[in-house]
C-alpha cells in the first residue's frame, strides 16, 4: 500500500507546486483585458477579414468594446452577429443592413474568351498581372482564371469550375470582401443580395475588339439602355452600366441583350427600393 | 439529436484527423507500416479518446482557464497508462500486438486537439460521440495507409503475401518516408474525390 | 484571490487521483502482468530448450560484452541478463536459456538462447520482442537467419558477415541480434556452471 | 567533445523530426510560414531545455529513490504541460500576434512526440544532467531546422504550378517524405 500512498503524495504535490508555478506566472504575465471584448471577439465569425475596417476580429471586439465601431459594423456576421454584440454591449439591437453577396463580374471562360499563350507561370493572378499585365488572354479586362480569389476566401465560399471561372456559394458567402481585394483586375463586386441584375463585364474597350476576344463580352450595342422602362443603365466608356438606384429588377434589358453578358441572380426577392429607410 | 450526427459524421470524412485536420501524425508514420497495426492503433486510440473526452467534458467547469492544458494531459496520459496495464494484464495477447503503440496514444495530438477544441466546450454526449467519430475517422485513415504501405513495402496485406518472395518491393513504403508519400496521395484522392461530389452536388 | 487557489487545489487534486488510479491500477495489475511474463517466457523457454519440461529462473548476472566486434564497439553500458535452467522429464537439467538484449534499428532488439548444458552449443534461438521495420529488420524472426545460430559455442566468434550471413537491407538488425547472443553468453554459461 | 557529439546527433543525425519521425503535428501544421515556424520552433526549444532539465531532476530524485517507474509518463508529461501553459501566458502577454499564429497548435507542443519523446530517450540513455541540456537544445534546434526547411519550400510552394488536388497539405507530405529521404543520409555521421 506504501507505494501507492507514496505516489498519491508525490503527483499531489508536484500538481501542486506546477500550479503554484503558474500561478505566479499568471499573475506576472496577467493580460488585463475587459471581459467583455473576449465577450465580443467569441461571437464574431473569426474570420480575420478586415471587411469592418480593424485589423481582424480582435481589432474589431476592441473597438467595439470601446464604442468606437458600431455594433452593425461586422459585415461578415449580418445582422445576427450585431444583435449578438448590440446585447453584450447593453444596447438596443439595431435593424441591419441588407446582406452583401461577392459577384463575379465576368463571363469569359476558357470556352468564351480566346488565349495568345498557356500561362505556366505561378498560380497566381496578382503576378500574372503585375509581370505581363495578363496578356496570355486576349480580353485585358477579363478573368485571368488563376485562382487567387479561391484562395483568399477564408469562408470557402469559392471554387473554380472547369470553364476556368471563379463561382461564388451563395449561401457560404459572408460578403467580407476579401475576394474582391485579391483580384488584380477588379472583376468581383460586393452586390446587395436584393440587386438581381448584373452585367457580367468590365471591359472598356470597342466593340468590335470586344467581340474579337470574347463571345459574352459587352460590346456597347447600347440596347439594353434604350429598353430599360427607367432608365436604370447607361453605357459609359464602352460598357453598360446599372444604377441600383433605380432598378426594378424587371429583367427586360436581360432578354434584350445579343451576346447575353447581363444576367438575372434567380430567386432574389423583387423590392421597389432598394433600402427601405 | 441531428447536430450529434452530423458532428459525429463530420469526424470521420470532412473533419478527418489525419487527411483534414493534420493532427496525431506520429502514430500514422510510426505505426503504419502494416494494416494489421493500423487497426490496432485505431482502435487503442479510439476507446482512450472516448473515455477522455467523455471525462474532460465532464470536468469542463471545474478545470480553470489557466492550468487547462496540464489538467486535460493527465486525464489522458491516465486514461492510457491504466488501459496499457489493464490490456496488458488481461489480455497479454493483444497488448503483444499493440503494446508498444498505447503509450505513444499520450503523445497523440487527436487527444489533446479534440479536448481543447472540442470536449471542453461541448456536453459529455457531444464530446463522446465526436470521440468515437474521431476516433473511426482515424482508424479507418490508418487502416488504409497500412495497407497501402503494407502492399507496397512488403508485399502482403494483413500478413497475407500477395506477391512471390522474389518480386520486388519498394522498400521505400516500410520506412516513414514512404508514409509522408502515401499519406500526401491518399489526401490527394480525398480531395479529388470532394471537389466531385462539390461539382456533383 | 480564490481563482488561484482554485488553479493550484483542481491541479493538485487531479493530479493525485491520477497518481492513486495509477499506483492502484499498477500494484492490481503488477502480480497479473509478471505472472503472464513468466508464463511466457516459460513458452519460449520450453521452444528454445526442446525436451524441457519445468523451467527453474537462475536469477540474473551482469552481462558482458565477450568479443569485440569492430563495427560495434561503442561503449556498451552494463546490463542484467536472465538466466532459465530447462529440466527434462527425469528432472535432469537438460541445458539453460539465456535473455540477450542488442540495439536494432527501431530499439532494443531482446532474444532468448536455449544453451545445451553438456556441449555449450546452442540449440536454439527465439526473439522475444523487437520494433525492427517490419517486411525488413522483422525478417531477423524467421528461421533461416535465427538458424544460423545453431551450434556455435562461446568461443565461436559470431560476427554478420564473417560467420553468419545478415539478412540483405537489415544490416543493423541482425548486427543486433549477433551482438544480444554474445552478450550474456558468457556469464549465463559461468552462473550454469556454478550452479551444477 | 561527448557534448558536441550529443548535439550535432540531436540535431542532424536524429534529428527528431525527419529522421525519428517525433512532432510530425506541429512540424505539418504550423510550417505555413517561416515566421510562425521560428516562433514555434523557439517556444518548442524552450520548453524542451526546461523539461531536460525538470524530468532529469524528477527521474533521478523522486522515481528512481521511490520507485514510481509507472509515474514516468504522466510526471513527464505533466512537467511539460505547465512549461507549455507558462509559454502560453508569456506569449500571450509578449507577442499577441505570434500567440494567435500559433493558434491550436500551442497547446499542442504539450502532446507534440518529441519533446515527451526526447525526454524518456534521455532518461533510457542515462544521460547526466548537462548531457540532457545540451540533447534538449540540440532536439530542439533540430526540431526548429526541419520546421524553418520545410517553411520556406511550402511559401514557394503556394505559387507553383502543382496539380490542383495536390496542391497545399498533399504536396507538403510529398515535400516531407523527400525531406526526411534527405535527412537519413546524414546516418552513420556520428
Amino acid at each position: 500500500m506504501s507505494t501507492s500512498l507514496i505516489s498519491l503524495i508525490s503527483m499531489g504535490m508536484l500538481g501542486a507546486v506546477l500550479a503554484g508555478g503558474l500561478v505566479v506566472a499568471s499573475k506576472k504575465f496577467a493580460v488585463e483585458t475587459d471581459p467583455k471584448v473576449d465577450e465580443i471577439e467569441e461571437v464574431l465569425p473569426g474570420a480575420n477579414c478586415g471587411a469592418c475596417g480593424y485589423a481582424g476580429c480582435r481589432a474589431f471586439a476592441e473597438a467595439a468594446a470601446g464604442e468606437k465601431a458600431p455594433v452593425d459594423g461586422c459585415p461578415v456576421g449580418g445582422s445576427k452577429v450585431a444583435a449578438l454584440v448590440a446585447k453584450i454591449l447593453g444596447m438596443e439591437p439595431v435593424e441591419g443592413a441588407n446582406r452583401k453577396v461577392a459577384q463575379v463580374l465576368c463571363k469569359g471562360g476558357h470556352a468564351e474568351a480566346k488565349l495568345f499563350a498557356e500561362w505556366n507561370g505561378p498560380r497566381d493572378c496578382r503576378i500574372a498581372q503585375s509581370t505581363q499585365n495578363g496578356s496570355f488572354k486576349g480580353c485585358s479586362y477579363g478573368c485571368l482564371g488563376l485562382g487567387t480569389c479561391v484562395e483568399a476566401c477564408p469562408f470557402g465560399a469559392m471554387y473554380m469550375d472547369d470553364n476556368g471561372l471563379p463561382v461564388v456559394i451563395e449561401e457560404k458567402c459572408t460578403g467580407c470582401g476579401m475576394c474582391v481585394r485579391a483580384c488584380p483586375r477588379d472583376i468581383i463586386v460586393l452586390a446587395e443580395e436584393p440587386q438581381g441584375v448584373h452585367i457580367r463585364c468590365r471591359s472598356l474597350a470597342l466593340g468590335k475588339d470586344v467581340r474579337g476576344v470574347c463571345s459574352v463580352g459587352c460590346i456597347a450595342c447600347r440596347r439594353c439602355e434604350k429598353e430599360c422602362p427607367v432608365d436604370a443603365i447607361t453605357v459609359e466608356d464602352n460598357l453598360a452600366r446599372i444604377d441600383y438606384d433605380k432598378c426594378i429588377n424587371c429583367r427586360k434589358c436581360v432578354a434584350v441583350c445579343p451576346v447575353n453578358t447581363i444576367e438575372y441572380q434567380e430567386g432574389k426577392p423583387v423590392l421597389k427600393k432598394r433600402r427601405a429607410s | 439529436m441531428g447536430a450529434l450526427i452530423k458532428d459525429f459524421l463530420n469526424g470521420i470524412w470532412n473533419d478527418n484527423p489525419t487527411f483534414r485536420l493534420q493532427i496525431g501524425l506520429c502514430p500514422v508514420l510510426a505505426v503504419t507500416s502494416t494494416a494489421l497495426n493500423g487497426v490496432g492503433m485505431g482502435l487503442a486510440t479510439t476507446f482512450v479518446l472516448m473515455c477522455s473526452s467523455i471525462l474532460i467534458s465532464i470536468l469542463r467547469n471545474v478545470i480553470p482557464e489557466k492550468v487547462r492544458i496540464p489538467c486535460y494531459i493527465i486525464v489522458i496520459a491516465t486514461f492510457s497508462t491504466v488501459v496499457d496495464l489493464v490490456m496488458h494484464a488481461m489480455l497479454p495477447d493483444l497488448h503483444r500486438v499493440l503494446g508498444i503503440f498505447i503509450p505513444l496514444i499520450v503523445v497523440n495530438c487527436i487527444l489533446m486537439g479534440r479536448a481543447e477544441a472540442y470536449a471542453s466546450k461541448k456536453p459529455v454526449i457531444y464530446a463522446a460521440f465526436d470521440g468515437l467519430g474521431m476516433g473511426i475517422g482515424f482508424t479507418w485513415a490508418l487502416t488504409l495507409i497500412g495497407a497501402v504501405r503494407e502492399m507496397l513495402g512488403a508485399g502482403s496485406l494483413f500478413g497475407v503475401q500477395l506477391v512471390s518472395d522474389t518480386a520486388a518491393t519498394f522498400g521505400v513504403f516500410s520506412l516513414p518516408p514512404g508514409a509522408f508519400i502515401t499519406v500526401g496521395l491518399l489526401i490527394a484522392g480525398m480531395n479529388m474525390i470532394s471537389t466531385r461530389l462539390r461539382k456533383a452536388s | 484571490m480564490n481563482e488561484s487557489v482554485r488553479m493550484i487545489v483542481v491541479l493538485a487534486v487531479i493530479a493525485m487521483v491520477s497518481g492513486g488510479v495509477l499506483s492502484f491500477v499498477y500494484d492490481w495489475t503488477g502480480a497479473i502482468i509478471a505472472e503472464n511474463q513468466l508464463r511466457q517466457m516459460e513458452s519460449s523457454v520450453f521452444e528454445v530448450l526442446p525436451g524441457a519440461v519445468r523451467v527453474e529462473p537462475l536469477g540474473t548476472a551482469p552481462s558482458t560484452l565477450v568479443q569485440d566486434d569492430p563495427e560495434t564497439s561503442r561503449e556498451v553500458e552494463q546490463t542484467t541478463t536472465q538466466i532459465f535452467v530447462g529440466f527434462d522429464a527425469q528432472d535432469k537439467a537438460l541445458g539453460y536459456a539465456f535473455v540477450g538484449e542488442g540495439p536494432g534499428y527501431g530499439g532494443a532488439v531482446r532474444i532468448l538462447v536455449g544453451v545445451d548444458g553438456e556441449s555449450g552449443e546452442i540449440l536454439n534461438l527465439a526473439v522475444l520482442n523487437h520494433a525492427e521495420t517490419p517486411g525488413l529488420g522483422s525478417k531477423i524472426e524467421e528461421a533461416s537467419f535465427r538458424n544460423q545460430f545453431k551450434g556455435k559455442t562461446l568461443d565461436d566468434p559470431i560476427a554478420i558477415g564473417r560467420d553468419i550471413d545478415g539478412i540483405s537491407g537489415a544490416t543493423v538488425s541482425s548486427r543486433a541480434v549477433a551482438e544480444a547472443v554474445r552478450r550474456g553468453f558468457a556469464d549465463a554459461a559461468a552462473a550454469y556452471e556454478r550452479s551444477r | 567533445m561527448e557534448l558536441f557529439l550529443i548535439f550535432i546527433g540531436a540535431v542532424f543525425v536524429n534529428n527528431f523530426v525527419l529522421v525519428r519521425f517525433l512532432g510530425i503535428c506541429p512540424f505539418m501544421g504550423v510550417s505555413k510560414q517561416t515566421e510562425t515556424a521560428l516562433g514555434m520552433g523557439a517556444a518548442t526549444t524552450f520548453v524542451m531545455v526546461v523539461t531536460a532539465a525538470l524530468t532529469w531532476l524528477l527521474q533521478w530524485y523522486v522515481l528512481e529513490p521511490f520507485g514510481l517507474p509507472f509515474l514516468q509518463t504522466p510526471v513527464f508529461i505533466l512537467v511539460i504541460a505547465s512549461m507549455v501553459q507558462l509559454v502560453e501566458m508569456f506569449l500571450h502577454k509578449t507577442s499577441p500576434g505570434l500567440y494567435r499564429a500559433l493558434g491550436i497548435y500551442l497547446p499542442l507542443i504539450t502532446t507534440n512526440c518529441a519533446v515527451l519523446g526526447f525526454s524518456l530517450i534521455a532518461v533510457q540513455g542515462a544521460y547526466s544532467f548537462i548531457q540532457s541540456l545540451i540533447f534538449g537544445l540540440g532536439a530542439g534546434i533540430g526540431f526548429t531546422i526541419a520546421l524553418m526547411l520545410m517553411a520556406g519550400i511550402r511559401e514557394e510552394l503556394r505559387f507553383a504550378d502543382v496539380p490542383k488536388p495536390l496542391a497545399g497539405t498533399g504536396i507538403a507530405f510529398i515535400i516531407a517524405g523527400l525531406l526526411s529521404l534527405a535527412f537519413s543520409g546524414f546516418a552513420g555521421l556520428v
